[in-house]
Order: structure tokens, then sequence, then C-alpha cells
């Protein structure tokens, strides 16, 4: 039997090894590394995310095609590498490893959700890979590896806030969000700006719900009996994708009109509004910083030659596309200015990069890794796109650590030399957080 | 005697008593209702230790609700179900405290453990350690095989002993029940239709096997349609209809009842 | 109809209706009314606060044209040119008018439409109360008076007051002294007396309205005001909870009818036949898709028909969905049978293929499945609050569940499927085709699940992950309720549907739901086969 | 001379004692080649093919957990990924607890999402998981005392079938709920994670992954062992006896709920030690380990590979994920789950005992019928 045993181990052992080692390993051997760069593309195209991803997985192709047709960079062709990591979060890390150690792209677009930003950040920090994170995102974060082109709360919640108190006089605030870290930080920002603004604590409630929440009927109700205490009283809505839907039809349902209660919404775009009818739902608001409905030729031209990338005379835009637009071509200027797609080079050298937005003005890369840019009022239009009802006049710093919570009051961060730093206290004038 | 009086106080007649002491088993005015359906209606009766008793009665007579309501599958919803001379109220436990306690139970379809070999079917059934944890580490003693053997040799299903129990004949799968029964060693054995879907030699060597597991002092109830086998039994019967006992006594005496030719020939 | 549309056909109505007010409003002056210089100069600066303003100043202006202007710039017809900072009125042509003698311009600018928000459309609606209040059609006015009452728009006080003394309708005249009241009692500088007497005809309203408007009382009001006012609140706020439990109790049943059509295919596929259809929810899912195919086909084809899409997607999903489910059943399903928990990883295999195809065919994004008008807006029964849509779907449930029923107790192909499920080999030897049958079974529970489907378009993302959210749900009420029994299923979405309801307010939507399905795992403890158990020894072997 | 089979029956079979080989060389050759070896080596094994391997090792040992209760005992637990994700997080609050000042916040003790959330204090199922040897212990505890608790309650009352299934996927889908509330103090949907190392090794260390996937080869290897010994005593036994009549077991005087008990608190410990080592493989722990679909994904490894066939079960895990990295990938990415999809459906139709079932049976038929005296066949048959 002991034969057997350590036959068994030295046949088999080898067989199995070998071939999965090359199976793994070698299923995708790079064809012409020398000719192209390649871009990865980390976006869900199945599962709960792919409602939202699938779009900026497409966005990144009709780039990365744009960019081929314009010559490529650096001479050099562009090739996207798209992995589909299933709206499972273990799987963007491991996928992640996969574009950066396998592939070895230059560069990654990816990521929805704030967890699965968290799941691959140990993986780009480890392989020193470039991340471009396009959504708005509760902040929080500054990482060396990622360059966050969505918006950080103060460039989304606070404008809206300011825009319905001055122009519907809103005295009463409910803050509706899914329960998990984007709205839990941005309603406690927006609970401390209140507050600083003089509203009372009895004139804000907070509601959470679970992801996919189908049932509204009691919150509905409750907003519909909060509203109803004699002052003004706005819906500040952080519920995320699947949960929009029946949210806005059981709005619809009960008769609230954006006249009575006006709901502003971060997280409603174009393409989540494209499954509802917004008949009922014209008035209320989404901040954003950039809408279809923009009236610019930049946006005209972009918005032409991305029905005609997707064969969809129809297909709408949105925000997160526009960031997606943004981080890419950020990262091609910086690239062309590095003149390598080394990320020690190319990492520095985002610093500063401008490149024009989509709604007529420049966005610059900060050295806090995030993006200047406008905040867009939109109110719902009954075809399903937004009318701008108020604009910023000039563009807005992302605040990554924000000033109203209490961890994160004292920190800032400046990824130039010498600091270098994500999370540097100003208090105790170290790099670390609050501690050390 | 003392206990059976604590354990009974409530009035019972004289007869009652003396059989509730003496008897091995004992039901008293045992009624079971499914959704309205009285499946057992006030059946009484007494199995003496050592006897071997048939029960014979038509489809629906309440044949298979009187052994669950022994074995504690159901829970009778009036009436008494005494075992050992009244000492234990069979009412008040479960399937498997009433096993320890002897009584085993043969179903109607034949039923054994279909993927385990035929000796590891009597391996389970044989007397000994029942609780989980001491069985990880459980090993078979020389006396336990020999028991194994011995019993083997009563079924006579030696020379099967290496195939799975779901490939044994349906005759054989009877066998192997009433081999697990007595691997159990239980004082009482419930047997119900042991010979359904027998051949008339195999029905015969049922019935020898059934009088040498009585000879060796267990107490049997047999329920059987099979009036050839309950003749070649040759125990006291009992007729049961609609839930009660119609007719008691010898064969002849009982398919001489008219009542129970009545019940069974129909008007 | 909807409020929109209400509210279109009520500025439509204005131009005829403004020639008629202009007369009755009091300090209009007639002469310096024609003159619109001024609030179209404003309106043309393109600013909130001034449109809102030139608003104002057109509905007191009293000229007729006035109605057509507010009317353009409700629907979004009102231009103007950022260059010239003239208005025009732009018609259904495209043709740009002079908003005053609304003759065609010559040679038309460069414009832009003139932007309106919330604060605008609140300004027009309340523009169109005060110029109602005097419509010859009553229900018009009625409509009007509750609009003023609502907005509470002291400006519109004078007007009010002189169409309630000419009021003669009884309705409409209560609705207006409400309306009167619900303004006077903010108002500064009246009598305490009256103010009470504001206090006691808002307060014997006893809806949410009037406590908002009670609230309203100023600070500065005498004591005893303030006092009836507190009372008035208080009584309402205990009338309020018993109607709260009662409205939790409605919002349960509407719950457990939603419940009740994801599960009910269910009850059928998994509690009759033992397959466990993990496909279940992705029926359900192309009945949604089938709504939408539908409603797509009548935008393009006949818009007019859009009303009757619903009705016309319920035979066509459950054709749809029911034939998917024969041809599951016939493709895989047919092997399985015995082998209940094979079915599950088949049928798990389905519903991934089925939700990919969807994507592929429609996108991940969701779909738009409009609802027709008499599945939009709520009424009032006393205090309950009840939109027609969940009232629909209550109704929709219970009809479905009905004629469930009815075809398994009443027609023939539901006995056969009674007998087959019961006891397939006699079912064969007694000449019913059971494979038919089972394919008959299976289809007829996936086209229930194809209509459950239809019903929850209205209320739910039409996406591929729509029947994902459903699946859970569905197997705990079929399981609670009691597998193999259609009523078991009824009682058990019913009673999941509530009891989630009434446990909502106090534990929050998160919490109330575990500590349910905790209630559920510990129910299945004490009836290991559910409420309504068939029992017997039949079961067990 | 007696005719009984006095020999101990084989603890490993032949398929057994291959894969026993094939783990435990793996557990070797592995780490050595992907540290040993220069890049540039063609057997060279790049680290996120270890991190990958690693993680099909863990979920091999999570469907011989699940095996072991649906294959030998039958019950068909929809919510095992409860058991998995507990011990994972047992593991995640150990790893966060190590994390120290290093965290964006800096704050020594509590992690990142608690200064977030503005929790002063750790609470107190926080404590003691800075200490390895506690945290080891609740790997086990958790997922032991929610298996005990839960199928004391359940087997007690008897509830089989469709029904514990459907109540453990009650189980599991409330733990998803609860864990995805912030309120609890697990993290919420961000759930743990950036750990930085573990029993003071770099986490993100070349020499760490191997470590880790020796270790998960050993605990697979080890979780082998134990489940073939459990069923070929007679408390295993007794189990499959339990599968095919628990009423008959009950009737020979077993408690059977005892020995459900026992096999399901067994397996939810194995299930909670592969996710406490599949949590510093893949760096995350977040509730959606909780989701139904997850569970349901373990019974379909386990229904691919062979049910009630132990190696089976593993071998499913690894191939079905296999099929599920190389598809997620490149051209197919969009397709995968019809192929996914339609596996699960050909397996059922074509091979309805699994890939190793479908090979004994084709084994058994090519072998000579055994003599009456051949010792019982090695393998249990797989369940119907």
């Amino acid at each position: 039997m002991s034969n057997l045993f350590t036959h068994a181990r030295r046949v088999a052992g080898r067989a199995l090894l070998g071939a999965t080692a090359l199976a793994i390993a070698g299923s995708a051997v790079p064809a012409n590394a020398q000719d192209t760069i390649k871009v990865g593309v980390l976006h869900s195209l199945s599962g709960t995310m792919a409602i939202s991803e699938t779009t900026l997985k497409d966005t990144v192709l009709f780039m990365v095609k744009e960019q081929n047709d314009a010559g490529g960079v650096l001479g050099k062709k562009l090739e996207a590498v798209v992995v589909d990591p299933a709206s499972n979060w273990p799987l963007f890390a491991e996928k992640a490893r996969e574009l950066l150690e396998k592939e070895k792209v230059a560069v990654v677009f990816g990521c929805w959700t704030s967890v699965s930003r968290k799941s691959v950040l140990p993986v780009f920090k480890e392989l020193n890979g470039i991340l471009f994170y396009p959504v708005q995102y509760e902040g929080e974060e500054s990482e060396r590896n990622v360059f966050y082109t969505g918006a950080a709360p103060n460039q989304q919640a606070i404008p809206a806030v300011d825009y319905l108190m001055e122009n519907e006089g809103v005295k009463r605030w409910v803050l509706a969000g899914t329960d998990y870290v984007y709205p839990r930080t941005t309603n406690k920002i927006l609970e401390a700006y209140l507050k600083s603004k003089g509203v009372a604590a009895e004139d804000i409630m907070i509601n959470y719900t679970p992801f996919g929440h189908s049932d509204w009927q009691t919150i509905v109700a409750d907003i519909k009996k909060f509203g109803s205490a004699g002052k003004k009283t706005a819906v500040v809505s952080t519920i995320n994708g699947d949960a929009n839907v029946p949210f806005y039809k059981e709005l619809g349902n009960q008769g609230i009109k954006a006249t009575d209660i006006p709901v502003v919404a971060f997280s409603v775009g174009e393409e989540e509004l494209a499954g509802i009818d917004t008949k009922p739902l014209v008035g209320h608001l989404a901040a954003w910083n950039y809408f279809q409905s923009v009236d610019v030729p930049e946006n005209k031209a972009f918005i032409e030659k991305w029905r005609a990338f997707i064969k969809n005379d129809k297909r709408v835009t949105n925000d997160p596309m526009e960031a997606t637009v943004i981080g890419f071509n950020m990262w091609v200027k910086a690239v062309e200015k590095a003149g390598t797609t080394d990320p020690d080079v190319v990492i520095p050298a985002l610093i500063g990069v401008a490149v024009p937005n989509l709604t007529g003005g420049f966005s610059a890369m900060m050295p806090n890794h995030h993006i200047t840019k406008p905040v867009l009022i939109g109110e719902i239009k009954d075809d399903g796109q937004f009318d701008v009802v108020s604009q910023t006049p000039g563009l807005i710093v992302a605040e990554e650590w924000s000033p109203h919570l209490e961890g994160s009051k004292d920190l800032i961060s400046d990824w130039r030399s010498p600091m270098n730093c994500g999370n540097f206290n100003v208090k105790t004038g170290k790099c670390g957080g609050a501690g050390n | 005697m003392s206990t059976t009086e604590t354990l009974e106080p409530a009035p019972v007649d004289a007869i009652a008593k003396k059989d509730l002491t003496e008897a091995l088993l004992y039901l008293d005015g045992v009624t079971v209702t499914f959704d309205g359906f009285r499946a057992l209606n006030a059946l009484s009766f007494t199995v003496d230790p050592g006897e071997m008793r048939a029960i014979i009665g038509p489809n629906g007579a309440g044949k298979t609700t009187m052994m669950d309501c022994i074995t504690g599958k159901t829970r009778p919803d009036r009436g008494d179900v005494f075992f050992a001379g009244g000492t234990v109220d069979l009412t008040k436990l479960d399937e498997t405290q009433i096993c320890t306690l002897g009584i085993g139970r043969k179903f109607q379809k034949p039923t054994v453990f279909e993927s385990h070999t035929v000796l590891d079917n009597l391996r389970l059934a044989l007397k000994g350690q029942r609780s989980a944890l001491p069985n990880i580490f459980r090993k078979e003693t020389a006396e336990q095989r020999d028991r194994i053997d011995e019993i083997f040799e009563t079924i006579k299903l030696t020379e099967h002993r290496g195939r799975l129990g779901g490939a044994l004949s349906h005759g054989q799968k009877q066998w192997l029940e009433i081999g697990m029964l007595l691997a159990q060693d239980p004082k009482l054995l419930l047997v119900d239709e042991p010979v359904a879907g027998m051949t008339d030699a195999e029905t015969a060597q049922t019935a020898e096997l059934l009088r040498e597991i009585n000879a060796n002092g267990h107490s049997v109830v047999v329920v059987e349609h099979d009036m050839t086998f309950v003749r070649d039994l040759g125990v006291r019967v009992m007729c049961l209809h609609e839930g009660s006992v119609l007719a008691e006594g010898t064969l002849d005496q009982v398919s001489a009842n008219e009542r129970v030719i009545e019940v069974y020939l129909g008007r | 109809m909807t409020t929109i549309a209400r509210f279109r056909s009520f500025c439509c109505a204005l131009a005829f209706l403004l020639s008629v007010a202009s007369f009755c409003l009091p300090g209009a002056d007639r002469a310096q009314a024609q003159d619109l210089s001024g609030p179209l100069g404003q309106i043309a600066t393109d600013n909130y606060g001034n449109t809102e303003a030139a608003l104002g100043e057109l509905a007191l202006s009293g000229s007729p044209a006035a109605a057509g202007i507010v009317s353009a710039l409700a629907d979004g017809n009102l231009v103007f040119s950022p260059s010239t900072r003239q208005v025009f009125i732009r018609n259904a042509a495209g043709a740009l008018l002079d908003p005053v003698t609304l003759q065609p311009v010559a040679d038309a600018p460069a414009v832009k439409p003139v932007r309106v928000n919330n604060r605008i459309r609140r300004a027009i609606e309340a523009a169109n109360g005060a110029l109602s209040l005097v419509s010859p059609d009553a229900a018009k006015r009625l409509d009007a008076a509750q609009a003023v009452g609502r907005s509470r728009d002291e400006a519109a006080l004078p007007a009010l007051e002189t169409a309630l003394a000419k009021e003669t309708d009884p309705r409409v005249k209560t609705a207006m002294t409400l309306a009167r009241a619900s303004i006077v009692i903010a108002k500064e500088g009246i009598t305490p007396a009256e103010r009470i007497a504001a206090v006691e005809l808002v307060g014997a309203e006893g809806n949410q309205d009037a406590l908002a408007i009670l609230r309203s009382v100023p600070d500065s009001a005498a004591p005893e005001v303030k006092q009836a006012a507190a009372d008035a609140i208080a009584g309402i706020e205990r009338n309020l909870a018993i109607w709260g439990a009662a409205q939790n109790v409605w919002y349960g049943v509407s719950l457990g009818s939603v419940l009740l059509l994801a599960a009910i295919g269910l009850a059928i596929t998994f509690g009759v036949m033992g397959v466990i259809n993990m496909a279940h929810g992705e029926m359900v899912m192309l009945g949604a898709y089938t709504t939408f195919v539908v409603q797509e086909l009548i935008r393009t084809y006949n818009p007019a028909l859009f009303d009757a899409s619903l009705l016309i997607a319920i035979p066509v999903a459950f054709l749809f969905t029911g034939l998917i489910g024969v041809l599951i059943e016939r493709t895989v399903i047919r092997f399985l049978y015995g082998r209940a928990l094979e079915t599950l990883l088949a049928t798990w295999g389905i519903s991934l293929i089925i939700q990919q195809a969807i994507r592929t065919a429609f996108g991940p994004t969701n779909r738009e499945v409009g609802a027709p008008s008499w599945m939009s807006g709520t009424f009032d029964l006393g205090h309950l609050a009840i939109t027609y849509g969940r009232l629909w779907i209550v109704i929709f449930a219970f009809l479905v569940f009905v004629a469930l029923l009815g075809v398994l107790r009443l027609t023939r192909i539901g006995l056969e499927m009674r007998a087959v499920t019961q006891n397939r080999r006699m079912a064969a030897s007694m000449g019913i085709r059971t494979n038919w049958v089972d394919a008959m079974t299976f289809g007829l529970g996936s086209g229930i699940a194809g209509i459950a489907g239809v019903a929850l378009s209205q209320i739910d993302n039409v996406s591929p992950n729509l029947g994902q959210s459903y699946i859970i749900d569905s197997f705990l009420v079929v399981v609670f309720g009691g597998v193999g029994n259609l009523w078991g299923t009824l009682v058990g979405a019913m009673s999941l549907g509530i009891a989630n309801k009434l446990l909502e307010p106090y534990a929050g939507a998160v919490l109330g739901k575990i500590a349910l399905l905790v209630i559920v795992i510990l129910f299945i403890q004490k009836r290991p086969r559910g409420l309504f158990a068939l029992k017997g020894r039949a079961i067990e072997s | 001379m007696s005719t009984l089979d006095t020999r101990p029956p084989a603890l490993l079979g032949t398929s057994g004692q291959i894969f026993l080989a094939i783990t435990l060389g793996v557990a070797v050759l592995v780490p050595a080649l992907n540290l040993l070896l220069p890049p540039d080596s063609p057997f060279y094994i790049p680290t996120y093919v270890v991190s990958l391997l690693g993680k099909y090792l863990t979920y091999a040992l999570l469907a011989l957990s699940v095996d072991l209760i649906w294959g030998y005992v039958g019950i068909l637990s929809l919510g095992h990924g409860a058991f998995f994700a507990l011990g994972g997080y047992a593991m995640g609050m150990y790893l966060m607890r190590q994390i120290g000042t290093r965290g964006v916040y800096g704050d020594p003790v509590l992690p990142d999402f608690m200064v977030f959330l503005n929790w002063k204090e750790l609470p107190w199922f926080w404590w003691g998981f800075d200490m390895f040897p506690y945290a080891a212990l609740m790997v086990l505890f958790a997922p032991g005392v929610l298996a005990l608790v839960f199928g004391w309650f359940a087997f007690r009352s008897r509830v089989t079938g469709v029904y514990l299934s459907i109540i453990t996927q009650a189980m599991t889908f409330a733990l998803l709920l609860a864990f995805f509330r912030n309120d609890m103090g697990f993290g919420g949907n961000n759930g743990l994670t950036d750990f930085k190392d573990i029993l003071g090794f770099n986490i993100q260390s070349d020499g760490t992954r191997a470590t880790l996937f020796a270790l998960s080869a050993l605990a697979l290897a080890g979780g082998y062992v134990l489940c073939r010994f459990l069923v070929r005593s007679h408390f295993g036994k007794v189990l499959v006896a339990i599968r095919d009549a628990e009423t008959r077991v009950r009737f020979t005087g077993y408690r059977a709920e005892n020995y459900k008990l026992v096999a399901f608190v067994v397996s939810a410990m194995l299930a909670g030690i592969a996710g406490a080592l599949y949590v510093p493989q893949v760096g995350i722990i977040n509730p959606s380990e909780f989701s139904p679909a997850n569970s349901i994904e373990i019974i379909v490894w386990v229904a691919v590979g062979g049910r009630g066939t132990l190696v089976g079960a593993a071998l499913g895990a690894v191939l079905v994920n296999y099929a599920k990295t190389y598809f997620t990938s490149g051209l197919l990415a969009p397709y995968w789950l019809f192929m996914l999809g339609g596996l699960f459906v050909a397996v059922t139709l074509f091979l309805p005992k699994g890939i190793v079932g479908t090979f004994y049976e084709w084994r058994e038929k090519r072998r000579p019928p055994p003599d009456e005296a051949a010792p019982p066949l090695a393998e249990p048959r797989p369940a119907e």
C-alpha cells in the first residue's frame, strides 16, 4: 500500500500540477505584448451590478477605439482586456490580480461599489498598479495607486442641499439611504452640515433600508407624514441601484409630487431613469457633475460618437461615463507626458493633468488623486432626461477627508513629494491617520 | 404491584388489572383520529410474555396504526398503552426509547438500509451501543461477530452478506428485516405483513422462521392477510375491523365468526 | 387621470377662465392690465426668482393673454431670445407667436425655453388655483378650493373670500370654507375667536393635512388658540394612530398579495409537482419582460391601447412563460422526476441561462414598464390612503388564486393533475397521458409565474435580476403554508406580508425582516410540515 | 473457519489514496515552484496562481463538509455558506485587529469602519480577537454553536427534506441581512478588508501566500481523512442508514437526531475552517458570502463532482471554480453564465451521479463480479 501511495503521489501530483499551472498561467499568452499597451477593464458584466457597470465597460472600449483611431499612445495601439468579476467582491480582487500579474496591464478602469474598490485595493498596492475609479463615493480614502474621478461627497451632496435650502426653502430633511458605507458617510456629513446651518435635530429623519429593498409602502408613508409637519420638506436619497425603481414607483403611486416633497438623489442618473416611467416624477432632482442634457458642443459631439459606436441612437450617457472618459483622457495625457506606462512615473505625472470635461470646462487631477468638478442640479423631465436647474459657478475641489466627520477632520492627502501621504494628520504633523 | 398502582391510579376493573400486570403489552381503549377519520376506535387487547399473536383484518382496519401507537410513531388521542407488566407507559415515549425497551418492528414495506451491505445491516441492528459519539470509535468484538453469524444462519442469508441491501430480492429483504429485528434482541416483535409478495415456499419458510423466533422466547405480533400463512403459524388470531377487535380465538373460530365473514366478504 | 394630465387640462381651460376671472379680481385695473411688458421682461431674464414674481404679476394682471402665457410656461412652450430679451409662445407647429397678440413673429430669433423648476411649478399651480375658483364647473371649483387650501397662500385669500361669498354648491362651499380656515389659521392679525373657529374647522378634518395646518398656528397667537390647536392635534394623532395600525395591515395585505403572486406558481411546480424550481423567479422575470415587449409594441403601433396594455400582456405572458415552462419540462425536468434535489441543480442552471439570455437580448439595465392611468393615483378610505396600483394588485392576486383553485378543482386537466401527482402509475393505467399532464402542470405553474411578472412589473425593477429577489420569499411562503396546499400558500403569503408590515414600524425594515425569518424558522420547528400540513400516515411513507 | 470478513475496513480506497497523494503533493510542490524557481522558468507558478489554487482548495474543503451531510446523511443544507462565512469573519476579525495603527485613521484599537461610525469602544464580541488562539477557537466555535443550536431545534423537531433545506436558506438569508447592517459591528456591506499581516507575517508576501496555500492543502487532506474516518465508522454507517431510511433507524434504537447533529456540527466546523483559510488568501470577507446563491453553488460543486463520494465533492469544487475563472476572462466573459448554467443542466441529465460517482459505476461494471467473501465495496453507493 505504501508503494502505491508514493507512486500515486509521484505520478498524479506532477500531472495535476503541471496541468493546472499550465492551464491557468498559459490560458492567454500575450500575443503581441510588444506592440500594444494593455488596458484592463474590471467591471461586472453579470450579477446584480451588471445593470450599472456594463455601460462603463462599453465606455472604456469606446475610448480605446477612439484613441487607437487617433494613433494610439506612444506610437502603440491600446488593447482592452475585459474580465467579468460577476458582482462578486472577492472575485474583483482575483480578477485585479489576474489583470496586473498575468495580463500586465498598464492601467485598470473599474469598480463601481465601494466594497469592490476596497477588495481590489490591497492588490493594486501590492502589485503597484493604477486604478481609475469612476463613481461618486463616500470619500474617506486616498491611495497612491487609485485615481478617483467620481465625486466626493462635497462635490455632490452639499451643493444639492444648498440648492434646496435656497431655492425651495426646505426646512425639514429626510435622509434616506441604502444601508452601506456611501449613504452612511454622506448622511453623516449632511447631518453635520445641516445642523451647522441651524436645522434642528427633530427636523432630520434618517432612514436606512437593505439592498434591493422593494416594498416602500411604509417608508414612503412615513416620509409623507414627516413632510406634513408644516415645514417644507425634502428627501435626500442615497438609495442605491435596484431599490430606486420601486421607491420612485411608490412615490408616484402615493402621489408625492416634486412640488410637495422634492426628492434629490445622488445615485439616480439617466441609466436608472431609463427603467422608470418618469411622468409622475417630473421635478424630482438629482445632483451630478454631468448630465446628458448639458448643452455644450463637447457633450453633443461625445453623445453622437458614443451612439455611433454602440449602434443605438437612443443610448443614454451618464455621470460615471463622463468620469470614465475624464480618467481615460487623463491617463493618456499623463502617459504621453511621461513617455512611458511605468506606474512609478505615470502616477506622479498624473497630478496636475487637466483635460476637458463634457460640461464645457476643464477638470484637473489634484494632489489628493481626486479631480475638480462642477456640480449640476437637474430636475427630472418627463422624457427621462434632466433639466439642469443649477450649476455651481466654479469648479469644486474634492474633500477626500471630510471636515464634517470626527475621524477625518484633521486629515489631508497630498501625493506629491515630499509629503507623499494619503492620510496626513495636520494636528500631529504625521502621516498615518490619527494615531502614531 | 405497588408501581402498577401508582402508575395506574384510575379505576380499572379487576380483569384488566390482572391483565395489566401480567401482560407484556397492554392496550386499553386506544383511539386515534386522522382528520375526522377514526383509525382506531377504543381498541383494547393484551399480549402475554412469550406469546405469538396473529392479527388479521381488511384494509383500513387500523392494523398499521395500532403498530404506530405501540411503537410511538403516533400518539393516541385517548387510551392506554403499557409495556412489561404495566411498568412502562408507551404513550409517553418516542420510537427510539420504545425500541430500546425491547420492542422491535418490521414495516409493511420491507425497510432495510439499501446502500449498506447485508452484513452492515445486521451490524447496525445488533444490540449494543446506540449513542452517537462512542460509535465513532466502535470496534467489533468477536462475540458480536459470532452473534451475527448465528443470525445469518437463522435467516439463511449467509451467502448474501457482501451484497447491498438494495440488491436483495423482495423476500430476502423481508428476511433481512426480520434478522435485523432478531439482532436487536427485542422482547416483543411487531411484524407487519412479512410474507407480502413472497412465493409459497418462501411463505412457509417465513412461518417457520417466526415460530422459531417465538420458540426462543420472543413475543411476536404478526399482522398478515395471507390466511395460509396465519394457519401455518398456528397461533391465536385476532380480527380487527374499523379500529377495534371484532373477534378473537383460533383461526378456525375467527374465520367461522359471522361478522368476520361479513366484513371480509361483504354483505 | 394622472395628476399631470389633470394639471394639463387645467391649464388648457385657463384661457377661457381667466377672462372671467379678470372681472372678479379685486384691485385689478383692466386698463393697466393690458401692459404685460413688465412681467415678460422679468421672464426673459431666465431667473427663477424673477419668473416666479412675474407669474404673480401675470395672475393679478387680469390680461386675457396671461392665461395663455402661464399655460405655455407650464407646457415648456414659453421661449425667449437670450439676445433680444423677447418672449414668445411656441405653438404646436413650432412657430413663434407674440405672447400677447398671438400673431406669428416675422423674423424669429434663436430662442431658448424659459426654464421651469419646482418653485415655478408651484407658482403656476397657485395661480391656476386662484383663477379657477370662479369656474362655472363645480368640480373645477372644488379642485381649485382644495388646491388653494393646500397652498395656504395668503395672497389667494381675497379671491377665495370673493368666491366663497358667491358660492352656492354646498360641497364646494364646504371646501372653500375649509380652505379659508387653512389660510386664516396662520394669518397675522386676526381675532383669537376667528382663529379658534378656524382651528375647529380644520381639526374636524382629522387627517394628516389637518395636522400640518394646525401646526402652522403662529407662536404669536393667543394662548387659548394655541391650547385649542394643541388639543385638536392630540385628538387627531390619537385617531390617526388607530388608522395607522389599519394602514399597516393594508400594507401587509398588499405585500402579502405580492408574495402570493410570486409564490403561487411555485405552489404548483414545487408544491404540487415536487420540483425544486429555482427557475421560478426567472419565469416571473420573463412575464415582466413580456409586459415590456407588449407595451413597446403598443407604443409603436397603437398608442391608444396603452391603458389596456396590461390586460393584453396577461394572456400573452401566460402563454409565453407557460410555453417556456413546457419546453423546460419536456427537455429537462421530465428526466428528473423522483429526484427532487437534482431538479434544484438543473433548474438553477436553467435560471442562470435565462437570466443571461435576457441580459444579452435586452441589456442589463432596467426596462421601463409604464403604468396605465387606471393604476395610478390614490384614494382615501376613511383615513386609509389606498393606491390604485396596490389595490389592483391585491384584487388581481386573489383573482389568480381563485382561478387557479378553480382550474385544479373543477376542470378535467385539474383532476388529472391531482391524479398524476398523487399516484402516477395508477393515473397512467387509467389512461391519463401522464407525460402530457406533467408538461401541462409545469406549464401552468410557469404561466402563472408569468402573470405574476405582469403585476410585479408595476412595482419593481424590470431587470434580469428581478426573479432573484423573489425566489427565497416564494419558497418561504410555500413551505410556511404547507407544501401541496394552495390555501396554505394564500394564508402563508398573507400572514408573512402582514407580520412583516406590522413589525416594520417598530423594528425597521431590516430587523423586521430578520425577525420574520427567525419566526418562520421557529415555526417550522413547531409544525415541521407547514401551516396546512396534510395529516395521515400516507405522508410518511 | 469463519466466513465473516474480519479485516478492518480500509480507511482509504484507491481513489482516496490518489486524492491524498495529490493534495499533499500539491501542498509541497506549488509553494516550492513558486518560491524556489525564478519567475522566467517555465515551471514557475506565479503568486496569483498560488492564491487562486489556494482559494480552490478552501472551496474544496467547504464542498467536502457539505458532502459529509448531504452525501452521507441526506441533509441538503442550502445555508452552508453561512458557516463558511462565520469562520471567515472570525479570521477576518483577527486580521482586522492585527492592522492596529496602520488603518487609515490610525486608531490603535478600533478598526477603520468603527472610527468612521463614531464608535468609541470595541463592542464585546470583538474582544479577544487580537489573540490568534482565541480567534482560531472562534473559527470552530462560531459555526459550531450556530450549527448546534440550529440543528438541535431542527433535527429534534424532525424537520426534514425540503423543509429543512428552505429553513437553512432562511437562516443564511437572515444572517446576510444582519451582517449587511452597519449597526451590527461587522463592517456592513464593505465587510472586513485591507488586512496587513497574520501572526506577524506580511499577508501579501509570497512566503505567507505559499504557506497559506500549503495549510489549505493540509486542511483539505486532513478534512478528507476525518470525513473518511467518520463515514467508515459505525457512526458513519448509521448516518448513511439515516439517509436511506430514517424511520428504520429510529426503530432500530438510534437517536437519529443526535447523529445528524454531530455530523452537522462537524460539517459546520469544517466549513468554518475553510472560511478561515479563505479570507487571508482572497483578502476580504463581506456579507455576500452569506448570500443564498453562494450556498446553492456549493451544492452544485458537490453534485458535479459526485455526491456521497468525498473525493468527488472536492474535485467538483475545483473544477467548477476553475471553469468560472477561465470563463470570466477574455472573449467568453459575456457568455460564461450560459456555460455554467448549461454545465449544471448537462451534469444532472447525463451524469446524475456526478463525475466521480459515474467513474465508480463504470469501474464497478468493468470489475469481475466479486466473490461472496470479498470485503464490502470500498465506497458506499452514491446517493440516488
